[in-house]
């Protein structure tokens, strides 16, 4: 007896939020909101996050990481460089001019900002992700999709849920 | 994962096709009529090109600083066995000095090649090789009084000035090392070898790894060589724990660079 | 085997390793094997090492100075021309034109085998065939049906050259230089009895130079360049003054403290005028100057009375001084006497035997130079036209391009019989002759040179081949001659293969005045020689100056009023790197830009600004000067150092033939030239054209090197400069 | 007059975008077509170059540096109004900014990449332009990390791969409608892959805002940086009209400028080939130019400023100045100064500010303005530099020259048009968050109306 | 890499020559050119054409401005508006300065032109990747760029005249900045020789090639670190002092009776090049 997945769309926030809400108010054995239910919304809406509760986003510490770590990082390589490897003598300045080496590192100090943000974004979102077993083209067009995960047994009760906020449309994944 | 290992593979198959598009041609191998089947002929010319894979060679060449780069076979108007006269005596070699013949290494930028005057002023007198290939052609040039063109091996790009001169009397005169050893630096173990065959890669970066070390520029009793005790180069010199001073070499673009 | 051999041996070319490698100059940094050839000997000596240069002295013969060089020479290639340090003339000092020698000799437009002329073009012939030909024509021709025409010439050339006239009985060598200083010559001989004597001028505190260009192209000027050195040095920091007068300023007007703007031709009068501000003068000298009086000569030279004082107080303050006579004076009909007015100054001021010495004497007469002048042309030229010569010879020398176009001297020289150029290059003259035959150059050939201009000590040069010869179809004159010689069966030189051998001998043979008395072995002395390249002749006689005054007999005609038509005096004046042309293919010289133009690789005309804004004129106008013998059209070039009423075209250029950097470039100021003489030695009178200008309307930018703000320094301090109140020389070392 | 109509559906969003893939006007082709032919001449120009050497372009001593250097700077700068409005005002919230800032950061990242073209082209010996890359070697040798153009080289690279990264991640969820809506073929790959399967679950978007918050942030200054970078090629160097302090800021109010107006440009030709009227408003069009006004009076100041310096400065600074403007240049000087000083004045008039034949042409105006503003600070310094001896005021650039600047116009124009056609050039999830907001907004307001008029009733 | 070794190299090579009193090498070629004997006949730039492999440009490049004359003679005038220069022109030999300060050095970005141990301004031709960026900061535009490709230009050096070209200096490409490099072959060839020996360059040892050709011997050149040389002699007798952008002299009063000065002191390049003032004569 395994695990089915249901989506149900819904054609404004309102209704979902209703839906979320009681989906959490509601203890059904077998089906946990905070691990079993995904909202899908095609716009970034904060309202979501906020009815769905707070979950802690860590993009920034890689940001930090990447730009102070790849700022420190390429300074040491090039005055490295420029004071170890062949010395280019240029007339009056230091062989490690520090000013110079400060602007570049300014650019790499942002470089790795971004590069590494990029890449906690995509670790932290999961991207590239599979695609979930059911998706409807409509939740990237106009529409709310609430898509939860819950043994057969209570799948009904979760669709009278659903049913019950006016869902436009109820998927269920095909049984096995 | 997957996806990274694909990236991998991915990469490590650019980097072999590079490779072995890169790499020197095979060359074709020069057949020696002078010493037929001579053990030690065989081990030299086995020395001489040792065959690696394409990548290694790819490689080496354009990421290492200082491997055995193996430079392509030169054919040389006459096959002249190193081995023979610079070798070891238990190996038959005769262990004639390098600069007896290259006499210009220590007076001249270049090393030169010497005047067929000179092979003939030994090879008048000996009789027991006289008929053997290799020597005929060697009267036959010099009856003809023609210069040989012999071929270039290690030939630096024209923009660079390498001066043998200096080279030869800092090593072997000046800090006293085996000549074998002081010329076998960039030129391998020639007296291994029939013709010779480029053994180092000769880049600039071969050059730089050697002026970048810390040399004494101090003779073993710790007299100081030349000028140099103070200002041998852009950077101070440093006394190490044998208490000799030591300082590293010429890095002046100009030093080589004309 | 003997010395010699090595050396040439050593000269031979074994792979031209060098050029290989200077060629490919930035290619990407990989190293090669097995692509070039290592150069390589048969047979060596210690001095022989490759990459290590060698230098070899010889002669330079871009002009008749006779400077003495070192010839860089590695792997077989010679490669930059120095000084000789040992030399007194040149002291391991060159010119430019010196520097550009080699270019001379890798000239890629030298003639390379004999050619003979069929039809328009040339046909390449064997050189026995070219013999032989020679033999032909001259069998049954008497020697005064033969011309040889020569640059000058002196040395075993100029024996070989004699003995070889001789054996016609030829007396017709016709020696001609187009700019030669032969008025000076002839007036020198007068006042002082010599025709060079020697110029000290680093022992004279006032210079005053009558257009004499001794820093530019003034008969020895690499000598006179290191005397003005030292002349500006002084005396424990007294500064030496040079005064320059002259209508066209020359490069030694340009460094002069005081240039004067003469009107043209009135130098002679300014040397009397100054004489009489002097008011040292006694007798007949006095009685010579009497009408000059200040007001006069101000009016007839433009100088102004004031400067004609204050020249004469400085004369008078600081002595010796030193007066020289040039080529902007002797230029006119009355060039001669200018120059005898002006030696006067020199000796009323006593500077004879003090800065004017006797030069020495190369006890050699017949190597002594032959020098050359127009007049030779002159008669050259009439002979010529009455067709009397059947043969002619002519060497060094493109009278074609260099005689003025009114002496016709082209189509005159058409109507000789047989006409053999000895040439290094297909120049005008070579066009003409039938049978053009080609000449080593200077780095190939040997030889020996007396300068006319002697400093101090007797030397003889020798020239001596600095490298194997390029083109094996190339002879030395020398050879030559002797070939030519043969022919004639004269038996003595039966034993001489070569010049070479010739050469040897006839030096071994006097070893004993050329100062090798000491020297036991031949070939010892012999190499010693060459190695040396100049032979210093110890104790040779001094020449002794006549201090006569030649006052008797002066008289200066006062300036000839302006010509309603012809209003402007044309001065073609001499380029230090071009001279007379002969060195105009060597594109280093083309394009080292004149000295006070800047201009590079054209002729221009030079005008006044004033003269300028009359006639409209603005930098860069092409406009056409025209004489009463032709026209040409040229650029204009608006130049402050010029006298309002005269124009000036440089020499040299507007070639149409020689090669491909002389062709088509510029135009050549000969061609339109005034048949005026110089009375007393009918020498050609270079500066009495008179021209007029006219716009043609066309307008191109002048190439040059300086700037569009020209000479100006836009008030930075780049080339700020001291007066001497200020100016503390003592302090310097 | 409101930004954008709020009744607007979705799906119609949705569908008035999509079709911008699918069949733009004739004229897209038409532009296209103009571009790529450009392209071809300069290829053909640069070939030339490239076999006989820089001379065809007709250089000289002291004209060391011609359009090519005038034309980078000149590309810099229309990258910068990309951040601008992408990064700048996401911050500030101004959510006007939404329906055109896809295609303002992708006129970034061409421009971008068309200068980095020129700094290749400009080189003598373009084939050895790794040496100026800083990798470990068989030489051992690294570029000179003291050059200023070594910096440029760096802030150039961070610069186009961050402004990438931007419009990438940006463009992900359109990215995913786009693969939801897209028949099969090549394409629906394209987008499926691209768009890393979002499904716009809560935690995608949750970490999606917080990242591209992020990256606004750091390309803010960042692209400051990068003009002041290129300013500082010539600040950084003693020579006349160059070594000025204000350059740094000079340069980057240059920059905005130029980029707002290639905006305008671009906003009215996209507008009309995709008929994106409904997106990119009157209303928009409007606050652009008010914008581009502002930075307009802005740059005028400073170049005043920079005029003052070299005015009072040195003496070689004040020839110079009377050089430019009397001298060789003039007339492109003067034309400079009218361009993109007086000029801008016609967007002071509202009447203007959306008149779109005026705008099209005063934008264009400015750009000439501003390209000529670039050229004028590179060539009259060779002309009339330090030493007298050298000056040279006849010099001008060859056809060559010519021809590789107009065909980096084609360049880009290519990239731009091609882009446009293959990606959503409006957001179309961001227009969907814009109308959403507003909407609420007008409700609430209606609301309190409406408390408001109850409240009266009850009295 | 260590951080000892770092800033012990952040120091070490900040010296100019004179580093305090003592010289951190034993040599620094320096120049010094009397305008005063300098007769501006153009030997000097001929013989470094015969010496540096220069290539004769051409009338049409030459027009163009692209002239290659490492060592140019300038002209100028008094600028008094008489009618005639009657007190003749001023004659001035501009070559690379070989500045101690160079603003061409830091600006070039591959390093193509760094600062010699001997105070020279080297310039490798096969590093430099034609940004020209050296030259942009020259004040005294002495850099000269190949424009064209000249070796395989017609009559650069046509069949014979390549044969001349000298082997110790490469022939340059299109594409890269050269400038006069004070005759390094020579001096590198010296200075080989006197290592080898153990001893340092005697002064006139070495030297340039337009000094050795200057007829009027205008152009000194040697080693401003050897007192005994005859430059040293110079510059201290002139009172210039290389590592000052303006001279203790030029403070004094009335200014200095000494000719010693350097083109562009001000902008604190320190050049190698030391002139002396042509002097005018006021007796006439």
């Amino acid at each position: 007896m395994g695990k089915r997945h249901l989506l149900a769309l819904f054609t404004d926030f309102d209704e979902a939020e209703a839906v979320v809400t009681e989906l959490r108010g509601v203890t059904i054995k077998g089906f946990n909101a905070d691990k079993d239910m995904i909202v899908k919304s095609p716009i970034e809406h904060p309202e979501v996050e906020e009815f769905l509760g707070y979950k802690p986003v860590r993009v920034q510490w890689f940001t930090l990481v990447g730009a102070v770590g790849m700022g420190f990082l390429m300074f040491w390589l090039i005055a490295a460089s420029q004071g170890n490897f062949f010395a280019q003598m240029k007339g009056g300045k230091p062989i490690v001019p520090f000013p110079p080496d400060f602007v570049l590192t300014y650019e790499l100090f942002i470089l790795g900002g971004v590069y590494i943000t990029v890449l906690g974004f995509l670790i932290c979102a999961g991207l590239p992700a599979r695609r979930s077993p059911l998706y409807s083209a409509k939740v990237s067009e106009d529409q709310i999709g609430i898509l939860v995960q819950a043994d057969e047994a209570i799948s009904g009760t979760l669709k009278s849920i659903f049913t019950k906020h006016q869902a436009l449309e109820i998927q269920e994944e095909a049984g096995k | 994962m997957h996806r990274f290992l694909r990236l991998s593979v991915l990469f490590i198959g650019l980097f072999s096709v590079l490779g072995s598009y890169a790499a020197d041609a095979p060359q074709s191998e020069p057949t020696d009529p002078g010493i037929e089947g001579s053990a030690i002929d065989k081990a030299a010319k086995e020395k001489s090109d040792g065959g690696d894979s394409a990548f290694d060679a790819w490689l080496s060449k354009y990421f290492d600083s200082d491997p055995d780069n193996i430079g392509p076979v030169v054919k040389q108007p006459i096959e002249f066995p190193h081995f023979r006269h610079a070798g070891d005596h238990d190996k038959g070699g005769m262990e004639i000095n390098c600069m007896y013949c290259h006499t210009y290494a220590r007076r001249s930028l270049v090393a030169g090649i010497p005047p067929v005057q000179k092979c003939i002023g030994c090879h008048e007198n000996i009789e027991s090789v006289r008929n053997k290939p290799r020597i005929k052609k060697l009267f036959e040039y010099w009856d003809a009084k023609k210069a040989i063109p012999w071929k270039k091996v290690h030939d630096l790009p024209d923009f660079v000035r390498f001066s043998h001169e200096r080279h030869i009397q800092r090593f072997i005169f000046q800090l006293n090392r085996p000549v074998q050893e002081v010329c076998g630096y960039c030129h391998g173990n020639v007296k291994e070898m029939t013709v010779a065959r480029r053994q180092k890669l000769l880049s600039m970066g071969f050059c730089v790894t050697c002026h970048e070390i810390q040399h004494p520029v101090t003779a073993k009793d710790g007299t100081p060589i030349g000028d140099q005790k103070y200002w041998y180069s852009m950077r101070k010199p440093i006394i190490d724990v044998s208490s000799d001073l030591k300082a590293q070499g010429p890095n002046d673009c100009w030093e080589c660079h004309k | 085997m003997n010395n010699d051999f090595n050396r040439r041996d050593f000269l031979k070319v074994l792979g031209w390793g060098g050029t290989a490698v200077a060629l490919s100059g930035c290619g990407n940094g990989m190293v090669e094997s097995g692509k070039e050839t290592v150069v390589s000997y048969v047979e060596t000596n210690d001095y022989m090492i490759p990459s290590v240069s060698v230098y070899f002295n010889s002669t330079c013969a871009q002009c008749d100075a006779g400077c003495s060089i070192m010839g860089r020479v590695r792997e077989g290639r010679v490669l930059k021309l120095e000084g000789n340090p040992n030399s007194a003339i040149n002291r391991g000092k060159t010119c430019g034109l010196g520097q550009a020698g080699v270019q001379h000799h890798y000239n890629p437009d030298r003639v390379r085998e004999p050619l003979l002329r069929t039809g328009d073009q040339g046909e390449a012939i064997s050189w026995d065939k070219a013999y032989a030909l020679i033999a032909e024509k001259l069998k049954g021709v008497s020697g005064e049906e033969i011309a040889f025409l020569t640059g000058g010439v002196s040395g075993h050339l100029k024996v070989l050259m004699g003995n070889y006239l001789d054996s016609f009985g030829c007396k017709n060598h016709f020696v001609y230089e187009a700019i030669a200083p032969a008025v000076v010559r002839a007036a020198n001989k007068k006042s002082y009895g010599v025709e060079m004597p020697r110029f000290n001028i680093n022992k004279a505190k006032v210079v005053l130079s009558f257009g004499a260009d001794f820093l530019g192209a003034w008969v020895s000027p690499v000598n006179f360049s290191q005397q003005y050195a030292q002349f500006r040095k002084g005396v424990n920091g007294q500064r030496g003054v040079l005064i320059q007068v002259e209508s066209k300023m020359t490069i030694t007007g340009a460094n002069a403290d005081r240039w004067l703007a003469v009107r043209p031709g009135t130098e002679g009068i300014l040397a009397l005028g100054i004489i009489h501000a002097l008011g040292t003068a006694t007798g007949e000298v006095a009685a010579a100057v009497k009408g000059y009086d200040k007001e006069r000569v101000s009016r007839d030279t433009g100088v102004s009375a004031e400067q004609i004082d204050k020249i004469a107080a400085l004369l008078k303050a600081r002595t010796p001084s030193l007066v020289l006579v040039g080529s902007a004076a002797e230029g006119y009909a009355h060039g001669s006497q200018n120059a005898a007015a002006i030696n006067l100054l020199n000796q009323v001021l006593g500077n004879v035997g003090k800065t004017v010495e006797g030069a020495a004497i190369v006890p050699f007469p017949q190597m002594m130079p032959a020098t050359g002048n127009t007049v030779a042309l002159n008669k050259l030229n009439k002979g010529l036209n009455e067709g009397k010569y059947k043969v002619l010879f002519s060497y060094a020398t493109n009278p074609v391009f260099t005689a003025p176009g009114a002496m016709k001297f082209k189509d005159n020289m058409a109507k000789a019989g047989f006409k053999v150029a000895f040439a290094h290059y297909l120049d005008e003259t070579a066009m003409q002759a039938d049978l053009v035959l080609p000449l080593d150059s200077a780095l190939e050939d040997w030889g020996t040179q007396v300068p006319e201009y002697m400093a101090e000590g007797a030397q003889i040069n020798i020239q001596q081949p600095l490298m194997e010869k390029l083109h094996p179809g190339t002879r030395g004159m020398g050879d030559i001659l002797l070939a030519l010689i043969k022919q004639r069966g004269a038996a003595d030189y039966k034993n001489f293969d070569d010049f070479y051998a010739y050469l040897r001998s006839a030096v071994l043979h006097n070893k004993g005045a050329l100062g090798g008395s000491g020297v036991a072995d031949d070939d010892i002395f012999w190499n010693e020689t060459l190695s040396k390249g100049i032979v210093k002749l110890p104790g040779a006689a001094h020449a002794s100056l006549s201090a006569r005054s030649g006052a008797s007999g002066l008289s200066l005609p006062a300036p000839a009023a302006i010509d309603a038509q012809y209003p402007l005096q044309l001065i073609p004046h001499v380029n230090a790197s071009l001279r007379d042309g002969r060195n105009t293919n060597q594109p280093w010289l083309q394009e080292s830009p004149d000295p006070l133009t800047t201009i590079v690789w054209d002729s221009w005309v030079e005008i006044h600004p004033k003269k300028a804004a009359e006639l409209g004129i603005v930098e860069g106008d092409i406009v056409e000067v025209t004489g009463k013998n032709g026209s040409v059209k040229v650029q204009a070039y608006v130049f402050p150092g010029i006298h309002p009423d005269a124009i000036s075209i440089p020499i040299g250029r507007g070639h149409e033939a020689m090669g491909r950097y002389a062709k088509g470039y510029g135009v050549n100021p000969f061609q339109i030239l005034d048949l005026v003489y110089d009375k007393e030695t009918g020498e050609l009178a270079l500066h009495e054209t008179r021209v007029k200008i006219s716009k043609t309307g066309q307008r191109v930018i002048v190439v040059k090197d300086e700037g569009p703000v020209g000479g100006n320094q836009e008030g930075q301090k780049i080339v700020p400069r001291m007066t001497t109140d200020k100016v503390n020389l003592s302090k310097e070392i | 007059m409101k930004d954008i109509r709020e009744d607007i559906a979705w799906a119609q969003i949705n569908n008035d975008v999509l079709k911008s893939l699918e069949n733009p006007r004739k004229l897209y082709w038409v532009i296209l077509f103009i571009a790529i032919a450009v392209v071809g001449v300069a290829v053909g120009c640069e070939i030339y170059q490239y076999n006989m050497g820089l001379g065809v372009g007709n250089f000289d001593n002291p004209h060391m540096w011609g359009l090519y250097i005038a034309s980078f700077i000149f590309w810099i700068g229309m990258s910068h109004s990309g951040t601008l409005l992408s990064a700048i005002l996401h911050i500030m919230h101004a959510d006007w900014r939404k329906p055109i800032y896809r295609f303002a950061e992708a006129m970034t990242t061409f421009s971008l990449m068309t200068a980095g073209l020129f700094v290749a082209v400009h080189l003598g010996r373009i084939w050895q332009i790794y040496f100026a890359l800083p990798y470990p070697n068989m030489r051992q040798l690294w570029p000179n990390f003291q050059s200023p153009l070594l910096w440029d080289a760096m802030a150039i690279f961070t610069y186009l791969s961050s402004s990438i990264l931007f419009l990438y991640v940006g463009m992900i969820p359109d990215l995913a409608i786009c693969r939801d809506n897209m028949h099969p073929g090549w394409r629906k790959k394209l987008y499926t892959a691209l768009a890393l399967g979002w499904e716009g679950t809560d935690r995608q978007w949750r970490n999606f805002r917080v990242t591209y918050l992020t990256i606004a942030c750091f390309l803010i200054p960042l692209a400051v940086s990068v003009h002041s970078i290129v300013a500082s090629d010539f600040a950084m160097s003693q020579q006349p009209g160059w070594h000025i302090t204000s350059f740094p800021p000079y340069f980057v109010a240059g920059a905005l400028y130029s980029g707002c107006a290639a905006i305008i440009t671009l906003f009215i030709i996209l507008r009309y080939v995709f008929k994106f009227e409904e997106y990119m408003t009157m209303a928009i069009l409007k606050k652009i130019s008010r914008l581009t006004f502002a930075i307009a009076m802005v740059w005028t100041y400073l170049v005043w400023v920079e005029y003052a310096t070299a005015w009072f400065g040195n003496a070689h600074d004040h020839h110079l100045m009377i050089e430019k403007a009397t001298g060789t240049y003039a007339p492109f000087w003067w034309m400079m100064n009218f361009c993109a000083s007086v000029v801008p004045f016609v967007l002071f008039f509202k009447r203007f500010q959306t008149n779109i034949p005026v705008l099209f042409a005063v934008s264009l105006l400015l750009n000439l303005g501003m390209w000529l503003e670039r050229w004028m600070i590179v060539a009259p310094t060779f002309a009339d530099g330090y030493y007298p001896w050298t000056w040279d005021h006849n010099q001008w650039p060859s056809l060559v020259q010519w021809g590789i600047v107009f065909g980096s116009f084609g360049w880009f124009t290519m990239l731009f048009m091609i882009f446009c056609k293959i990606f959503p050039s409006v957001s179309m999830y961001e227009v969907k968050e814009m109308v959403y907001h507003r909407k609420l907004a007008t409700k609430k307001l209606q609301a309190t109306a409406n408390l408001a008029a109850a409240g009266k009733g009850a009295h | 890499m260590s951080i000892s070794t770092l800033f012990a190299d952040y120091s070490q090579f900040r010296h100019r020559h004179p580093d305090g009193d003592v010289p951190h090498n034993p040599y620094k070629w320096a120049m010094a050119i009397d305008l005063d004997a300098c007769s501006g006949c153009n030997a000097c730039a001929v013989a470094c054409y015969a010496e540096n492999n220069l290539p004769v440009v051409g009338r049409e490049k030459f027009a163009n401005g692209q002239a290659m004359h490492w060592m140019r003679i300038e002209r100028y005038w008094d600028q008094d508006g008489r009618e005639f220069p009657d007190q003749g022109a001023r004659y001035l030999p501009m070559l690379c300065q070989q500045c101690e300060a160079a603003p061409c050095e830091t600006v070039c970005p591959v390093g193509a032109t760094n600062h010699t141990p001997d105070g020279l301004n080297s310039q490798v031709y096969n590093r430099c990747i034609g940004s020209r960026y050296c030259s942009s900061n020259c004040p005294y535009k002495v850099r000269y760029f190949n424009w064209w490709d000249y070796p395989t230009t017609d009559n650069v050096w046509p069949a014979e005249m390549n044969l001349q070209l000298n082997p110790d200096v490469t022939v340059r490409g299109k594409g890269v900045m050269e400038k006069c490099t004070f005759c390094m072959q020579r001096l590198r060839a010296a200075e080989s020789d006197a290592k080898t020996q153990g001893r340092l360059v005697r002064d006139g040892e070495v030297q340039t090639a337009c000094q050795q050709a200057c007829p009027t011997s205008a152009i000194s050149f040697g080693n401003l670190v050897d007192p005994e040389s005859r430059v040293h002699k110079q510059w201290r007798a002139q009172q210039v002092e290389l590592d000052k952008h303006e001279q203790a002299k030029d403070e004094e009063a009335g200014g200095s009776d000494l000719r010693g000065y350097r083109i562009y002191e001000w902008l604190a390049p320190y050049p190698s090049i030391m002139y002396m003032e042509r002097v005018r004569e006021i007796a006439i």
